[in-house]
């Protein structure tokens, strides 16, 4: 098919994983809402997790499952992509997750305190 | 000014990261040259001496099981953290917060949905070693369940010390299968149950154990998470 | 070539549903934005031969980060104050 | 052999699941269970210790798998004399908060002794573990811990040190993994030893890349400047005792992640310059700012800030003199800076703000807690008698060694900083008339006998440093050799 188009995929995706990293730190340094930051944090893990996933695969690949098909037609193991990366973002996406939570927890609780979510408001203490 | 020192730093960022990740090269073999990679041997290996289907679940639970212990211990310590930062005396029943009041419809369609939705996640994670999904998946599917209930019921409430039960035992079965591994002077989290045929429910050892015991610790955790998070009431300045 | 649009379009959502998450002053909807980019995560990870963490990603980051996010907004303010003073917002709210 | 180093990490975590059921049947059983947990680990750390002084270091395989395809842990002379000194603070720190303030309720004494024991464990884990990704886990245990005991308190300000220190955290953990994937697509693997042997296949840009994001990552933890905004924050928000944790377990494990790659994964070699300046930057930086500060606990916190910048320079001399002198430094820090938070904590028991002029006169209400605390502060300092002039002779001795004569006026000047504000806080204990409405609290017996052993230890090191300095020279030796490392884990099967 169209290589030449294709080759573009190749920055594509490390690209936008990359891009999408980035605004998600913008978010978390400039925002001054605490949900803001949070969020901005979140968006950082996706890209994250799309980087790892996208280090794992193959073109060509098949998913990492020996399933009776593919036992039957026995192809190389080497066509199936790496289940490496998969198993290190299935525990990322996990322990992000504890983590989106105990912050946001934080965040309910400061506004219970203050009243506000503007972090200026917010500092009793220096940065 | 802030913005554009940040904007800054981030193009350092960027390129450095993106520039990286270039070279690395995508949807290509982008390990050095000599180097013989450990995902060929996880994936031999995941076929002949542990005869599981799925290789992301090989090694998730076995040959880097150890992280796995790890990971429940985050949420577990998670649902520490969040009952002690939103730490109240006691509950009143019925005085959470309400996200929306549920019409009819929603009630008797989530009261339809509920138990095909525990059914779907008991399936993914008994069948974790055979097709895609495992522990963690199917731990979450049960938790979407009982968040629909929550949200639809205003009443319902989830037993906290159930909960912590189910968790407690689960985690004690991980860590306690783990240890049993020492048995005939093997290491921990050694697969000492007979392998079985590939393809067959009954097979890869303790590997469907391992994961059981992961989809009910992750799915009363994150339920814990939710019932936290759902029972604080905002407005409660000071 | 229907793959290749497909890629480019999930892509640029994606990077469109972040910015607009970071931009967007009502939370929810910058909410409701970051569980559309772990929609198209999840459709990303199942053409890149990652089903297990497709499957993750669409329970996670779809159902239940997006319902933690939710109850906190509920719990807290719906809309970004920028360096609003206290008193003002606090009337706003009642 | 009485037992295998992975018993650190399942046996707490076997009583972390426990504990809330053990909870339901008798409720001072969450108090209890914890210390004994960390009895029994102190008791087999010393016992491995002694076994891997004798035989050698232990390289223990998880789930069955040799090293470069499991995951596996190695307790070595350094591995084990950093495990065996967080056991023991952590035994401390249990016996030191029992029923210690908001802990006399269930609840919170049970999240609170949970995150603890946690706190330990993850440290611990960081310590042993051969793996790389699997660090990254335990890395995430500790911070979550670490964020949940910071938030501990129901005060205003907890949950916003709490909250910086979460932001702090992600973006470390992001980092940390950017640099993990970067090796491992690499070179294919993520044991230690493995990539130690492979990384002079790596393409030289891409690994300058992944070890400065490792180095970004760990040096939030480990409170390197500039990256340590969250460090007196949480120091001064969190418990008393959890402020020793920190000091004594969490930046230890962060600072033992940094050196493991410096000197064992990356084939660097010589004098660390980079090291010695992040070092000197963050010395300076720190004991300027804590001499400005008014609250006890920040003043604390910006103290060990700089010991911990002076452990990097150690550490980045690149000899074995100055890695002996960096771990003695930890070692010295370690129980020095537990026992002035520990008798910090009772100095300024029922004040909301921990203001220094809240000490004053305190001797003639609480002599014996006074006393202790002078004597940390002259000991952290580095006066004759007490423990910590020996690890700044050492320190001293490492940089006339590789001949860095600026180093060594740098150490003299900054240890005049610290006499001044130390002295400061001594003064007003001993010379000032005690303020009105200050109502000093009596320490309880539990919180007495332990800063007496840190006391005790103090003085111990201070007289007669043979008594530790045989070990630490063994663990600096085993750093220093890295090909044995590479050889004692990849050998095994």
């Amino acid at each position: 098919m169209d290589s030449t188009l294709f080759s573009y995929l190749d920055y594509a995706v490390y690209g936008t994983a990359v891009i999408v990293m980035l605004i998600g730190f913008y978010g978390a340094m400039v925002k001054k809402s605490l949900l803001k930051i949070v969020i901005g944090l979140s968006v950082i893990d996706s890209g994250l997790n799309l980087l790892i996933v996208a280090i794992g695969y193959y073109k060509g690949g098949t998913a990492p499952i020996f399933s009776q098909g593919f036992l039957e037609n026995f192809k190389s193991v080497s066509k199936m992509t790496d289940p490496v990366p998969q198993a290190l973002v299935l525990t990322a996406i996990v322990i992000g997750f504890g983590v989106t939570a105990v912050a946001l927890a934080l965040v309910i609780r400061l506004y219970r305190h203050h009243g506000t979510l503007n972090i200026d408001e917010i500092k009793n203490l220096k940065w | 000014m802030k913005k554009v020192l940040v904007i800054l730093l981030l193009a350092v960022l960027g390129y450095y990261t993106a520039v990286t990740f270039f070279d690395i090269g995508f949807g290509q073999p982008h390990f050095v040259a000599g180097v013989k990679p450990v995902k060929d041997i996880y994936l031999a290996k995941t076929v002949k001496p542990l005869t599981v289907s799925n290789a992301v679940t090989s090694i998730v639970v076995n040959f880097r099981g150890f992280d796995t212990l790890g990971e429940v211990t985050v949420l577990f310590l998670a649902v520490t953290v969040l009952g002690s930062v939103l730490y109240k005396k006691r509950h009143a029943v019925g005085e959470r917060s309400v996200l929306f009041n549920a019409s009819s419809i929603v009630t008797a369609g989530s009261k339809l949905l509920f138990p095909a939705i525990i059914l779907l996640g008991a399936y993914v994670f008994i069948h974790g070693h055979l097709s895609p999904g495992g522990g963690f998946q199917g731990g979450v599917i049960i938790a979407t369940g009982f968040l629909l209930m929550l949200l639809a019921y205003e009443n319902y409430s989830v037993s906290h010390t159930a909960l912590s039960i189910v968790e407690s035992l689960a985690g004690i079965t991980f860590a306690g299968v783990g240890l049993l591994g020492f048995m005939h002077g093997g290491t921990f989290l050694q697969n000492f149950l007979p392998a079985g045929v590939l393809n067959n429910l009954f097979s890869g050892g303790i590997i469907p154990i391992i994961y059981i015991a992961v989809g009910f610790k992750v799915a009363a955790e994150l339920t814990g998470v939710i019932y936290t998070v759902l029972n604080e009431k905002g407005e409660s300045n000071g | 070539m229907i793959y290749f649009i497909l890629i480019s379009i999930l892509l640029l959502l994606m990077i469109a549903a972040s910015v607009y998450s970071i931009v967007q002053k009502d939370l929810l909807y910058a909410v409701m934005a970051t569980g559309i980019i772990s929609l198209i995560l999840s459709i990303l990870y199942f053409l890149l031969q990652a089903p297990d963490v497709a499957l993750t990603e669409a329970a996670i980051g779809v159902a239940l980060t997006t319902i933690i996010f939710v109850i906190t907004i509920r719990n807290t303010v719906r809309m970004e104050e920028e360096g609003e003073s206290k008193e003002k917002f606090k009337s706003a709210v009642k | 052999m009485v037992g295998t180093p992975v018993l650190f990490i399942a046996i707490p975590l076997m009583a972390a699941f426990l504990i809330p059921l053990l909870g339901m049947i008798w409720k001072e059983l969450v108090r209890i269970v914890p210390g004994l947990v960390l009895t029994y680990l102190l008791i087999l750390s010393i016992n491995l210790l002694d076994h891997v002084l004798a035989h050698g270091p232990i390289v223990e395989v998880i789930a069955g798998w040799g090293p470069p395809i499991g995951i596996n842990l190695v307790f070595s002379a350094l591995s084990g004399f950093l495990v065996v000194l967080m056991e023991f603070l952590g035994l401390l720190v249990w016996a030191y908060s029992y029923r210690f303030k908001r802990n006399v309720d269930y609840e919170p004494a049970l999240k609170y002794f949970l995150m603890l024991m946690m706190l330990i464990t993850g440290s611990v884990g960081i310590v042993l573990t051969g793996d790389i990704f699997n660090m990254f886990v335990f890395i995430e245990i500790t911070s979550i811990s670490a964020y949940g005991l910071t938030a501990f308190y129901k005060g205003r300000n907890s949950a916003e040190a709490s909250f910086k220190y979460v932001m702090m955290g992600s973006v470390a953990s992001t980092f940390l993994l950017l640099a993990i994937m970067i090796i491992y697509a690499q070179l294919g693997t993520l044991n230690m030893a493995d990539i130690a042997n492979k990384i002079h296949l790596m393409n030289p840009t891409l690994k300058i890349v992944s070890y400065i994001f490792f180095v970004t990552a760990l040096g939030i933890e480990a409170e390197i400047f500039p990256l340590n905004g969250w460090a007196p924050d949480a120091y001064a928000e969190a418990p008393g005792p959890v402020g020793a944790a920190f000091a004594g377990i969490v930046v230890k494990a962060a600072v033992y992640a940094i050196i493991r790659y410096t000197y064992t994964i990356f084939d660097l070699s010589g004098t660390f310059n980079f090291l010695i300046i992040i070092g000197m930057i963050t010395l300076i930086i720190a004991e300027t700012a804590a001499i400005r500060q008014e609250k006890l606990k920040r003043m604390l916190a910006y103290s060990s800030i700089g010991q911990m910048g002076l452990v990097m320079v150690a550490f980045g001399f690149g000899t074995e003199e100055g890695v002996f002198a960096a771990l003695f430094l930890m070692l010295n820090h370690a129980i020095i800076k537990s026992l002035l938070f520990f008798s910090g904590s009772y100095l300024t028991y029922n004040s909301t703000d921990k203001k220094i002029s809240e000490v004053n006169g305190m001797s003639k209400f609480l002599p014996i807690t006074s006393l202790l605390f002078a004597l940390g502060a002259f000991a952290i300092v580095g006066l004759p008698p007490f423990a910590g002039f020996w690890s700044k002779l050492a320190v001293m001795t490492a940089a006339a060694d590789s001949n860095m004569i600026l180093i060594m006026a740098l150490v003299l000047i900054v240890s005049v900083v610290e006499l001044v504000y130390y002295l400061r806080v001594v003064n007003r204990v001993y010379f000032y008339k005690k303020e009105a409405d200050v109502k000093p609290k009596r320490p309880t017996v539990n919180a007495l006998i332990v800063m007496i052993t840190l006391g005790a230890i103090i003085l111990l090191v201070g007289f007669y440093p043979d008594a530790v300095t045989g070990l630490l020279h063994k663990a600096s030796a085993g750093l220093m050799d890295k090909t044995q490392y590479i050889h004692n884990v990849l050998s095994v099967r």
